[in-house]
């Protein structure tokens, strides 16, 4: 089970003359879940959006370094990143459904593949919706508007939505952040039973949660990785002192 | 989406439908007359009965005196009407047939005592030599002088006729740009003194006579009313266009149509 | 099921087993007291490091479930409980290991394996104590874990007997009467323990720190 | 603390009479308008064409008109600020010629509007003629649809702008490409906010005149296309006030403004409606 | 994976057709700075550019062509539009986003609304036929067709424009900046006057100058009640500028482009391009006190 | 020390026909920092602006019962509610800072009740910034923009502004929601100083804020008090099942 | 300085005063060993009371330090370590209490007594190796803990001599045989418990258990 999904190698990130990411090196592994933790504008985002090449839509991004995914170089001009990002699914800080319905909302990436036949829609749907512990509670309402949902049913949506690309990685950029305490505990648990399934990477602010949920952890620095260990090492024992100063709440 | 679509494509439908109107129009005897809006009424009568006649399509626009004459130059127009005199360089381009007369009349607030002025007491009020009412017998009042624009035929026409230049109105003079908007000014100010044209003539304002004469057709036709221009047609020289159109302004039934628009109907030349 | 409330579960079970296997040590013991014999001493010296590794082991899940679950209210105090009991349940175990060096040293010696065998239903008492407790502990039994301390006080009176007995039998050797002092010791001792894990199970319950007006 | 009672009064005192007054001359305007219009507004008073003989006559033509010149103007401006407001908000770069184009939009916003006549008669009536038909409603369309583009850009740049930048992330992030995130994702939840626009467009062809004077021109007659020229309700008023010298054309003037405010006032409707819709969806 | 590249080369060509629309403003833009620029030329021609901006000789007949008694009109109407529409507009604003009962502030904010969606003729029309004799009869002079009325017809047209933006500028300020305040013990009208107005500047600045704009820019309903007197309006004392007739430089374009031809319809042309650099100053000083707003905020 | 500040006597509080508080009944004491917690709506908010009396300006408030500060009932009509404010200061979620200058943001209140003396406001303003921890932030750049400084340090000029009115009471309702993590625990430990000389109650959704900053703790539920005691009691070993389940994240 | 940084100073200040409480006990002991008296013992036996007073408080603050605080790290280790010492502490705080409690029985015991000066240089050794550990603990000296054991290889070694005196002197009383052989076990015990701190110490600085090879 400990394949590596991620083997990210010296990679360097520059907005314009900004460079975000300096020299990672890093290898993210399969089924687990991993968390990126580090204080605001240390580069956790930035790192996430290259795994999908998401940055890619940002101005002015110049990105050196090899990520190799399942021995591919996703980084490579070649790479299709259309294709790429239906491998690498994500979901953001706050919940944004499409408004629309539920339905058309789990089925709007399997539809811009060309998937028309209702039958497998319905198909890719419902499962989906199982997998994002979301079934019960949606199931007779499919054709009603996601934004009448609550917060938190939102966000198992989005993730819903997500799965539904039938990804292998799923990427979480802060996903509680805008929920309730409840809410982000049924995320929290949801992302313990997804990681059977998928690889997981997700950016948290919370220590909490980061020490919760993660079985990895990474904390960046200043764009840099400053320590990458299992998440109960980074906690209980961490080798670094800016880690520790950052995780018990003293930094700065 | 879709209800934009639905939108769009109803407007294209309209549009369509509408496309079709040019080629309707082909075959009949379609023109388009602009230019002076004082003839721009009596153009459009004149049109409404022969486009009913003829099965015709002549659509008159405004535009002024200028715009007429620019438009017949570059083809706009088959025909534009005029209300002043041609200048030289104009007259060189252009043919011009007069359709009608049309006296000026002067006119005041309804309650103004004052019924009758001279040719050179008229003078005197738009240079600003008399600036109150009682000057000239009526209440002791300011005068409002009201006039038409610079450029506009029917001003043309009064400033050649009282005899003073167009830099020598006085300068508080209001100004409107349309006959109609002459009236409504002096209709609603008892200092008010304004001229406009015969043919546009409405009860809420009072008419002077000028000299004695109270302007009427009949006092225009034999020229004992003296503040009087003619309205013309201009053709681009050597343009046929439009024959039929001038048949039809001085035949019998042209006369009574402009005879009822209080103008004077003319013989052709 | 709430993550927390599965690796508290966990954490548990651990405990359960632990308590198990140090039950399996004194019954062993209390066979040997009956039919000293040297591989089943063996055996149960042998094992004890089982338990140690056992209490090793829930002292890094526990702390591990602190610091990465941050437990608070009932779930800290399973945990910190998980903590204590496992410590107290490695003391008597030790003891139990006490107990089988003890025979083993005195398998040649007839009179001190005369006064171990009158010692074994004290022994069987103890037994039954730690079985009970280990119900208390599963079952969250509060009127159970107050119960028990009184079984402490029986086996005390029964260990003064058993001084008794040891003087009595007025053991030759005073290395032998050292040694068996040691053992009657050994016993008690696994009983003020046993007592203590009554306290902790108290306190799980009910959050409050009972005190069994224990004496050394 | 008297004191600041004193001030708290002096300045309601004030609120309250400037709102009155603002209140008021709308009344004020309506009212004269609606008193004097509304006799005469009837069914034949909107079904019967034009006659400058008859008094009595109708406006079909210009509502005809009106409705011939907002279709044709929305429907060359539509796309094009639909466009326009994709490529600023979802194409452009931070850079020059982003910065010329929107310089642009801003400056045809303050073109005044009779500049646009200067502009649309030199242009569309006289250079184009062979295209347009010279005074047609095509002209004044044209005219118009450039006069309101930055209107309709801006506004539905603003509701582009309303679209949380997580719904296209969150469609690119699905494997979308940019022209289906548009198409199926950025249209469909700005169309409330487009339609918002367009009637806000539609008021604003409705009410223009001065421009409309020089392009479309005063033909009176129904329609027959849009290279008819052809009168709004607006530049009817407009002669009507100007030209119209008899009671009677007073009467049909102060009937067609009726027309006008009550056009107007649907139309202000109708954008509160659907202005309440999109609440209702976002939030 | 064919078909992807197709959905990545659609990308490409609607990329180019938006970009290719979106070109179009700026074609209509230079369009008309050329057409205008290009009519008003022939002018310089006859007339120095100073003399046709200070002389206030207007004599198309003559050959004079002077606009400065057009530009002091200007000034003169917005100037006093604003100085009555803007403090009203404010405090209706004030009234509307603060103190009004909700179902009351919809209510003026809707009649804004229509004031703003009014067309202008009809502002005209009502002017010339009630405010003028109204403000004849008021002050007893010769002609209600006044500088006075065209500032009061234009601040009516201003009011929804300032209404209407200086309202949901205060409406933006964060309903925890005045409780902010209340929590300090301020009352109401400190909390509004101290607080909100400030943290609202940058919106009300852009309406009152949106409302400048519009004053200078509006043609019809001026045309209509000012007067359109040719002359300097004397500034001595300023009563006798207002209540005297005068022409604006919009006025003076729709006045006589119909019957304008030659340099007089260059001059026209030449007007039209001078007040269309007024318009711009002001879009200029909106788009600093925009970018500053963004800047605090 | 243990004087009681607020004696809270059967409040009820209706927005309309909706009971948002019901039947409270609670003693706040002087000088210790009392949370209140519990689940979105359940009427925390509510409590906490009864005290400075902001629920006035919501319409269609009904509130009956008593709050005896100081033995004066603050919820008579006769209480100048003005004067009340100046007394209990409050500071908001997000830091709302006037758009003034630091300096002027301070003296608004002074201001507002007619202090004009420039000697004195200096003193206050002095005075208020060294009591949040902020002085020395910005002492030297008291004339610039409030707007310019960083969240937390807004959120500190927010309680320096309260505390230039010389309260006797803070109010804060979830005063770090918005804030990162560094600067929360600034604020926190802020708090902590505070406490000496004012009596604070503070809103929050972190039960972790609430056991590290609060010496009290009420526990809100449907409009109602659960449980209300010391803050160790509450975390350590609540009394009622319904504050257990919450404070663990069982909830919901 | 945090608040959390505030509370762990207080915490490991109350470890650090029972640990001198402690220390005084067990110089006490000496005292008596050498010259045996009464009261001073009576003192020792009361004073063992505030000894586990200390301990339940610094449970208490340490949990309650735990669930409001929620250290993590560093932090939490140091709640941990300040528990685990006290319960050491106590321990050896208890193994005085024993002490004193032999010394008075046997205050009319000259031959025990002989034997018990004989002993006072080991327990000397004791409380010499009790202040090294908390000098240690005070400043976190993680060499010092790893030598620490050392001391207590030899202690080991001269209670194995003390064992030895005591067989030698042929106590006639089985009684005080057995006595003497429990206080022999008391000071190896503390001993024992002194080494458990050290190894506390290390897991503290380092983050590892740390096992001193230690031998029941
Ligand atoms: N589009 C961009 N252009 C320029 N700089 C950027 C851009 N996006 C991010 N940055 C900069 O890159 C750095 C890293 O940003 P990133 O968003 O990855 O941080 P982060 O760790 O996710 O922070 P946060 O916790 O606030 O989300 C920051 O300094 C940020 O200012
Ligand atoms: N102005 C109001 N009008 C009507 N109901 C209101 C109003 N303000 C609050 N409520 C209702 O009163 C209840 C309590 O609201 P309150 O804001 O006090 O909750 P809260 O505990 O502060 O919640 P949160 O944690 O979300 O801030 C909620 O059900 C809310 O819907
Ligand atoms: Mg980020
Ligand atoms: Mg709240
Ligand atoms: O409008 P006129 O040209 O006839 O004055």
């Amino acid at each position: 089970m400990e394949d590596i999904k991620f083997e990210v190698k010296h990679l360097n990130l520059y907005y314009g003359d900004f460079q975000a990411l300096k020299d990672l090196n890093i290898n993210i592994k399969a089924n687990r879940v991993t968390a990126l933790i580090g204080p605001s504008g240390c580069g956790k985002s930035t790192f996430l959006r290259t795994l999908n090449r998401m940055n890619d839509l940002v101005d002015g991004v110049k990105i050196t370094g090899e990520i190799n995914m399942d021995g591919k170089n996703i980084l490579s001009d070649k790479i299709n990143t259309i294709d790429l990002r239906t491998k690498v699914g994500m979901v953001f800080q706050k919940p944004n459904p499409f408004p629309m319905s539920i339905y058309d909302n789990i089925a709007y990436g399997p539809r811009c593949q060309g998937v028309k036949d209702k039958k497998i829609l319905d198909e890719i749907v419902e499962s989906s919706l199982k997998a994002a512990a979301l079934w019960d509670d949606v199931k007779d309402r499919l054709n009603k508007n996601a934004l009448g949902m609550s917060g938190g049913q939102q966000q198992r949506l989005c993730i819903a939505r997500a799965i539904a690309m039938k990804p292998e990685v799923i990427l979480m950029d802060e996903p509680t952040s805008a929920l309730d305490p409840i809410a982000t505990q049924k995320i929290e648990e949801l992302i313990d039973i997804l990681k059977k399934d998928y690889t997981i990477l997700i950016v948290t602010h919370s220590m909490q949660q980061a020490s919760r949920v993660s079985d990895d952890t990474a904390f960046f620095l200043l764009g840099e990785i400053v320590e990458f260990d299992s998440t109960l090492n980074i906690f209980s024992n961490p080798k670094n002192k800016k880690t520790e100063e950052y995780i018990t709440g003293r930094f700065g | 989406m879709k209800k934009i679509g639905t939108i769009l494509s109803l407007c294209c439908i309209l549009v369509i439908s509408g496309c079709g109107g040019r080629s309707t129009s082909e075959g009949i005897t379609s023109m388009i007359i602009g230019g002076s809006t004082s003839i721009q009424p009596l153009m459009e009568s004149i049109a409404e009965t022969y486009n009913e006649k003829n099965d015709a399509l002549v659509s008159i626009q405004g535009g002024g005196s200028s715009v007429g004459i620019k438009g017949t130059e570059d083809g706009t127009f088959q025909l534009g009407m005029v209300s002043r005199e041609l200048k030289p360089e104009e007259a060189k381009q252009l043919d011009q047939t007069i359709i009608a007369l049309d006296g000026i009349v002067v006119v005041v607030h309804k309650d103004n005592p004052v019924d009758s002025i001279t040719m050179e007491q008229l003078k005197d009020i738009y240079t600003g030599k008399i600036t109150n009412w009682k000057n000239i017998g009526g209440a002791n009042k300011e005068i409002a002088v009201v006039s038409r624009e610079e450029g506009s035929g029917t001003r043309d026409g009064f400033e050649s006729i009282v005899g003073f230049s167009s830099s020598d109105l006085i300068r508080n003079s209001d100004i409107q740009n349309a006959t109609g908007s002459i009236i409504s000014d002096v209709s609603v100010n008892e200092h008010g003194i304004g001229y406009i044209s015969l043919g546009s003539l409405s009860d809420s304002v009072k008419v002077l006579k000028i000299d004695g004469v109270l302007p009427s057709e009949e006092s225009v036709k034999d020229g004992t009313y003296k503040i009087q221009r003619a309205f013309l047609l201009v053709q681009k020289k050597g343009e046929k266009q439009g024959s039929e159109l001038f048949d039809f302004i001085f035949s019998e039934e042209g006369k009574k149509l402009i005879e009822a628009h209080n103008y004077i109907p003319v013989e052709r030349k | 099921m709430l993550k927390l409330d599965r690796k508290l579960e966990k954490l548990e079970t651990s405990v359960r087993h632990m308590g198990r296997q140090v039950i399996e040590q004194h019954k062993n013991c209390e066979v040997l007291f009956e039919h000293p014999e040297k591989s089943l001493a063996r055996q149960v010296m042998h094992n004890d490091e089982i338990i140690n590794n056992y209490e090793t082991n829930i002292n890094e899940q526990a702390i591990a479930d602190i610091v990465l679950l941050r437990p608070i209210a009932t779930d800290l105090r399973r945990v910190i409980v998980a903590i204590k009991i496992a410590s107290d349940l490695e003391r008597i175990g030790d003891y139990a290991k006490s107990m089988a060096k003890f025979v083993i040293k005195n398998l040649d010696n007839p009179a001190t394996l005369k006064i171990l065998k009158e010692a074994s239903f004290i022994q069987q008492r103890l037994v039954k104590m730690l079985e009970d407790i280990m119900i208390a502990y599963k079952q969250k039994d509060v009127s159970l874990a107050y119960e028990i301390p009184t079984q402490d006080k029986e086996l005390e009176a029964l260990l003064q007997d058993f001084r008794k007995i040891v003087i009595k039998n007025n053991v030759a050797d005073l290395e032998d009467a050292f040694n068996l002092s040691a053992l009657y010791r050994t016993i008690g001792r696994s009983s003020d323990h046993a007592v203590n894990i009554c306290e902790h199970i108290v306190y799980l319950c009910k959050g409050i720190q009972y005190d069994f007006d224990k004496e050394e | 603390m008297k004191k600041r009672t004193i001030m708290d009064g002096i300045q309601y005192l004030f609120i309250f009479l400037a709102s009155a007054i603002s209140i008021i001359s709308l009344v004020v305007i309506i009212v004269f308008v609606l008193r004097k219009g509304l006799s005469h507004v009837s069914w034949d008073f909107l079904t019967n064409s034009f006659s400058p003989s008859d008094p009595n006559s109708g406006i079909l033509p210009m509502l005809v008109g009106t409705l011939y010149t907002v279709g044709v103007t929305l429907l060359i401006a539509t796309p094009i600020s639909i466009c326009s407001a994709l490529y600023l908000h979802e194409y452009a770069k931070a850079n020059k010629i982003t910065e010329v184009i929107r310089f642009a939009i801003d400056g045809l916003a303050s073109v005044p509007s009779i500049v646009y006549g200067l502009f649309g008669f030199s242009l569309f009536v006289t250079i184009l003629q062979p295209f347009t038909n010279g005074y047609s409603i095509l002209s004044g369309s044209l005219t118009l649809s450039i006069m309101i583009l930055p209107v309709l850009i801006k506004t539905i740049e603003e509701t582009l702008k309303t679209i949380p930048n997580e719904l296209r992330e969150a469609s690119y992030a699905l494997g979308a490409s940019k022209v289906q995130t548009i198409f199926k994702v950025i249209l469909p939840t700005s169309l409330n906010g487009i339609i918002s626009a367009i009637i806000l467009a539609i008021g604003r062809i409705v009410s223009e005149s001065a421009p409309l004077l020089l392009t479309a021109g005063m033909v009176y007659y129904m329609p027959e296309g849009i290279f008819s020229s052809s009168r709004t309700l607006t530049t009817h008023l407009y002669y009507l006030a100007s030209e119209g010298v008899s009671d009677e054309q007073r009467a049909q003037a102060f009937a067609t403004a009726t027309i006008l405010i009550l056009v107007i006032v649907a139309l202000n409707l109708i954008v509160k409606l659907v202005a309440r819709r999109i609440q209702k969806k976002v939030g | 994976m064919k078909r992807m590249h197709s959905k990545l080369r659609i990308d490409a060509i609607f990329k180019t057709v938006v970009f290719f629309f979106t070109c179009i403003s700026v074609i209509a833009l230079a369009a008309i700075l050329i057409f205008t620029l290009l009519k008003a030329l022939p002018l310089f021609k006859e007339v120095n550019i100073i003399e046709f901006i200070t002389s206030d000789v207007w004599s198309p007949s003559t050959e004079q062509f002077g606009i400065a008694s057009f530009v002091v009109a200007s000034i003169l109407t917005t100037i006093l539009a604003c100085l009555i529409g803007i403090p009203v507009g404010l405090y209706t604003a004030i009234f509307i986003s603060e103190i009004a009962p909700k179902k009351i502030a919809s209510f003026v904010l809707f009649a804004v609304e229509i004031l703003a969606s009014i067309p202008s003729v009809i502002y005209g029309f009502f002017g010339l036929t009630v405010m003028v004799p109204f403000v004849q009869k008021l002050f007893n002079i010769r002609s209600g067709t006044t500088l006075f009325t065209a500032s009061l017809i234009l601040a009516l047209m201003i009011l929804p424009t300032v209404v209407s933006l200086s309202t949901s500028a205060l409406k933006a300020v964060p309903k925890t900046i005045d409780e902010g305040s209340l929590a300090l013990g301020a009352t109401k009208m400190q909390t509004i006057m101290k607080t909100k107005i400030p943290y609202a500047k940058s919106g009300i600045l852009t309406s009152f100058l949106l409302g400048l704009g519009r004053a200078l820019g509006e043609t019809m309903a001026v045309m209509l009640v000012a007067g359109n007197a040719n002359m300097m309006p004397q500034l001595i004392p300023i009563s006798e500028a207002y209540l005297n007739g005068g022409r604006t430089l919009t006025g003076n374009i729709i006045m006589e482009l119909a019957y304008a031809s030659g340099t007089h319809e260059a001059a026209l042309f030449a007007t039209g391009v001078v007040l269309f650099i007024f318009v711009c100053l002001i879009n200029i000083i909106i788009l600093r006190v925009k970018r500053k707003g963004v800047a605090h905020s």
